[in-house]
């Protein structure tokens, strides 16, 4: 084991700013990509959902 | 001989047309008609082999175009809604320039020849720009005097020509046919050709 | 007969795959989530646990566990990406130029992620934020390619053609990055500049190549998971006029 | 014939299929030919695509591109004055010591000579797409790839090449030894063909495209740099005396390269462009 405590685990031998800045950096870019990909599948999905109501309703109209 | 069989047409999402299938043989003519957005202009650059069917194939001899390239190539004339001149050339090297392009060169005397039978006599010289519309359109019809081939695609040849040179033009495609040439066309106007072997192909339904 | 085979397997390519790879790739997801948690648990537990300091650079070189991953996926993204365009490109496969699309944002961020893990990784090693390394200037002009192809299939309106033409690009790409990368290092050593260089103790650089090969593998199945999300939208956006998309227990819902 | 034939025209069923056209007696005059036409041209007994017209069709092009610059003399001037004024920009932005320009000569000249490059690719195919012309092209006898070829070797005729002409002047400018500034032209001379070679391509996947200017220079300035890195790097080993041999050909190996892929790619990215 490396660390003897929390805190050093955190300090990361002043190396701190350095090693979390990557750490972070790359932990909140890949939470954010497939964030923004199952909005993106959700967004097309609304789309899709409205576009189909809107044609259902033409049809109703034109049947009617 | 050309063959299309159940070509469909997709332009983005939408299916333009579908299942559109014809023969056409030496010294026929066919008409393709259908309003704005039918898909005209499209079948026509199918037939050509510059874009590609959705479904479907198209053959030239029996042999499928894709196949047969540049060898289909020189046997086609494609005349588009574009004219392929260039405003800074004079009529004469627009005729001639374009006829090389093609693979096709001709002598000064001959693209000359063909200009004065499209009636632009005394103007061969002048740059295009200066030209009008009809004059413009004479000058790159003149492609089909020069390069010899024998399946013609023409989009829309009538545009901005006038009475003379509709009659002019009708002459040329009369011959070419007679000649065993083979023709597709689209023309919101009447085309008075003499021939009796035109086939229709109406895009609309 | 063979024309028809052929037209029957564009077909299949061409219309039945997305319709089939939708789902599919809906039930694969998840198992390739779950694979880059229990990957990258592991790595980071190599990374910050079993990996001792380093006797020079101190703590600081553990940025390393997902610098180098992150370069590797960068440059494999970008292979994938153009095989997949060029099969699209060869048989005129519908599929298979949207997962190039779709890869294409995941490389970038990999480029990114290197360059930036660079950037701080280089800070306390060489005093300076940025120096011109050969690894990282190519890394650069490959996060360059990566937008160059992105922003080209997204100033394309008809997603045919923005295939196509991402794929010509995707492959004069994977034809250049060799020779890039051998004129950057030629440069490089020219002016001798600075380079990453590792040695270590071959036990030290077991724990190291461990733990950098299971933080690539995360990377690995973290790349093939939001790629597959991704495709998922693109079919959706793509093929909203299919009639299959309108079965679909999500869209009847 | 086993193909399904559709609506079968009326005039059809005078052509019998396949050798139709010299059975007719009306169009037997050409027996020795299948072309049917009593108007025979250029065009011989199939053989078109040999080598002196594939050649004289590559002329044609580059005398066309050419004419149709001299007729419109200002575009290739543009792109010259471009250059002159860049690379005379530098010095007022690094200041006059002649030591300090030396050494940043080679990369100054060359950066400025990618970048008249790039402005200059975008009429590269813009005008002949716009009047038709490339589809004409596309549809010519003679294969895509050797008509794009003379549009590439008339682009560098009228960009590359004057660029290469008017460097040495420049870098008179930054007090390039005469041996140094031999060295700049021959790599010039090998280099630009490659930039044309390479923007082709990105001219031709953008063409028609939003935006198309500024996405070509994305697009292609990335993969200009090892013919950057050579093209500076010669002139650079010239002025340190190591012998620019080595730079010089590994460019004329890029050359070779591109010159080999360049016009394939071109004309691919082209028939996309046009479906």
């Amino acid at each position: 084991m490396n660390w003897g405590s929390a805190s050093e685990f955190f300090a990361m031998g002043g190396h701190a700013f350095y090693v979390w800045g990557s750490f972070g950096a790359c932990a909140l870019l890949m939470l954010v990509e497939p964030i923004l990909a199952k909005k993106r599948r959700s967004q097309a999905l609304i789309e899709l959902k409205r576009e189909i109501r809107a044609n259902q309703d033409s049809q109703d109209e034109t049947t009617s | 001989m050309l063959e299309a069989s159940n070509l469909e047409c997709v332009r983005g999402e939408k299916s333009l047309f579908r299942d559109v299938s014809f023969r056409l043989a030496a010294g026929a003519c066919l008409m393709v008609q259908g309003a704005n957005g039918s898909g005209k202009t499209s079948l026509l650059r199918m037939l050509c082999g510059l874009a590609q069917p959705a479904q479907g194939e198209i053959r030239w001899d029996g042999e499928p175009i894709r196949k047969l390239a540049e060898d289909y190539r020189g046997e086609l004339l494609y005349c588009g809604h574009a004219g392929a001149l260039k405003d800074d050339l004079t009529a004469l090297e627009n005729a001639q320039i374009s006829a090389t392009l093609a693979g096709a060169p001709v002598a000064e005397d001959a693209a000359r020849q063909a200009l004065r039978q499209l009636g632009l006599k005394g103007r061969e010289d002048l740059p295009a720009r200066v030209l009008s519309a009809g004059q413009k359109r004479r000058v790159a019809l003149s492609r089909l005097l020069l390069e010899k081939r024998r399946l013609w695609v023409l989009d829309e040849p009538l545009t901005a020509l006038d009475k003379a040179a509709v009659a002019t033009l009708c002459g040329v495609i009369d011959a070419h046919l007679a000649a065993g040439g083979m023709a597709v066309l689209t023309s919101h106007q009447d085309l008075p050709l003499a021939t009796t072997r035109i086939e229709q192909l109406r895009l609309d339904s | 007969m063979n024309t028809r085979l052929s037209t029957r397997l564009s077909n299949w390519f061409g219309y039945a795959s997305p319709a089939t790879f939708y789902p599919l790739a809906g039930k694969m997801i998840p198992w390739f989530w779950a694979l880059a948690a229990v990957f990258g648990i592991l790595g980071l537990y190599i990374s910050f646990f079993v990996a001792p300091t380093d006797a020079q650079q101190g703590e600081g070189y553990r940025i390393i566990f997902i610098h180098v991953p992150a370069s590797w996926m960068s440059m494999f993204i970008y292979l994938v990406m153009a095989f997949w365009a060029a099969l699209g490109l060869g048989f005129n496969t519908r599929l298979s130029g949207m997962m190039a699309t779709s890869l294409a944002p995941t490389g970038a961020l990999m480029a990114f992620l290197s360059l930036w893990t660079g950037a701080l990784w280089g800070k306390p090693m060489w005093g300076t934020w940025w120096v011109w390394d050969a690894r990282l200037t190519s890394e650069l002009i490959l996060f360059f390619l990566y937008i160059g192809f992105i922003a080209l299939q997204s100033a394309i309106d008809d997603p045919r053609r923005a295939d196509k033409a991402g794929a010509v690009l995707a492959l004069v790409g994977v034809v250049n990055i060799p020779i890039i990368y051998f004129s950057v290092k030629w440069w490089n050593t020219l002016h001798q500049g600075a380079s990453v260089s590792l040695t270590r103790s071959p036990s030290m650089a077991q724990t190291m190549l461990l733990g950098m090969l299971l933080m690539a593998l995360a990377f690995w199945m973290y790349a093939i998971a939001v790629s597959l999300t991704r495709v998922r939208a693109i079919i959706l956006e793509r093929e909203r006029h299919a009639g299959w998309v309108e079965e679909l227990s999500e869209v009847q819902s | 014939m086993s193909a399904p034939a559709g609506q079968r025209p009326a005039g059809s069923t005078l052509g019998v299929p396949q050798e139709g056209a010299a059975n007719s007696t009306e169009r037997a005059q050409s027996a020795n030919t299948r072309h049917p036409l009593p108007r025979e041209g250029g065009r011989g007994d199939g053989g078109l695509a040999n080598e002196p017209s594939l050649l004289a069709a590559l002329s044609a092009v580059i005398r066309r591109d050419l004419l149709l610059a001299m007729r419109r003399k200002s575009d290739v001037l543009t792109t010259l004055f471009f250059f002159i004024i860049v690379v005379s920009l530098f010095p007022l932005g690094i200041g006059p010591e002649m030591a300090m320009l030396r050494q940043i000569a080679p990369g100054v000249l060359w950066v400025a000579a990618l970048l008249a490059t790039m402005l200059s690719l975008n009429r590269l195919f813009a005008a002949d797409h716009a009047d038709g012309t490339l589809e004409q092209m596309a549809l010519s006898a003679v294969p895509l790839g050797v008509l794009v070829t003379g549009k590439v070797i008339a682009h560098w005729l009228l960009s590359g090449l004057p660029l290469a002409l008017l460097a040495p002047v420049l870098g008179l400018q930054f007090d390039l030894a005469s041996g140094s500034l031999a060295v700049l032209v021959v790599s010039l001379l090998i280099g630009t063909p490659v930039l044309s070679l390479i923007g082709a391509v990105g001219a031709a996947l953008t063409l028609g495209v939003r935006g198309g200017g500024v996405l070509v220079s994305l697009l292609v300035l990335p993969l200009y740099v090892p013919v950057l890195i050579f093209g500076a790097g010669a002139v650079e080993a010239d002025l340190t005396g190591l012998g620019a041999t080595a730079h010089l050909s590994l460019l004329a190996a890029f050359l070779a390269l591109a010159a080999f892929f360049g016009p394939w790619a071109t004309t691919v990215a082209l028939r996309i462009a046009l479906e």
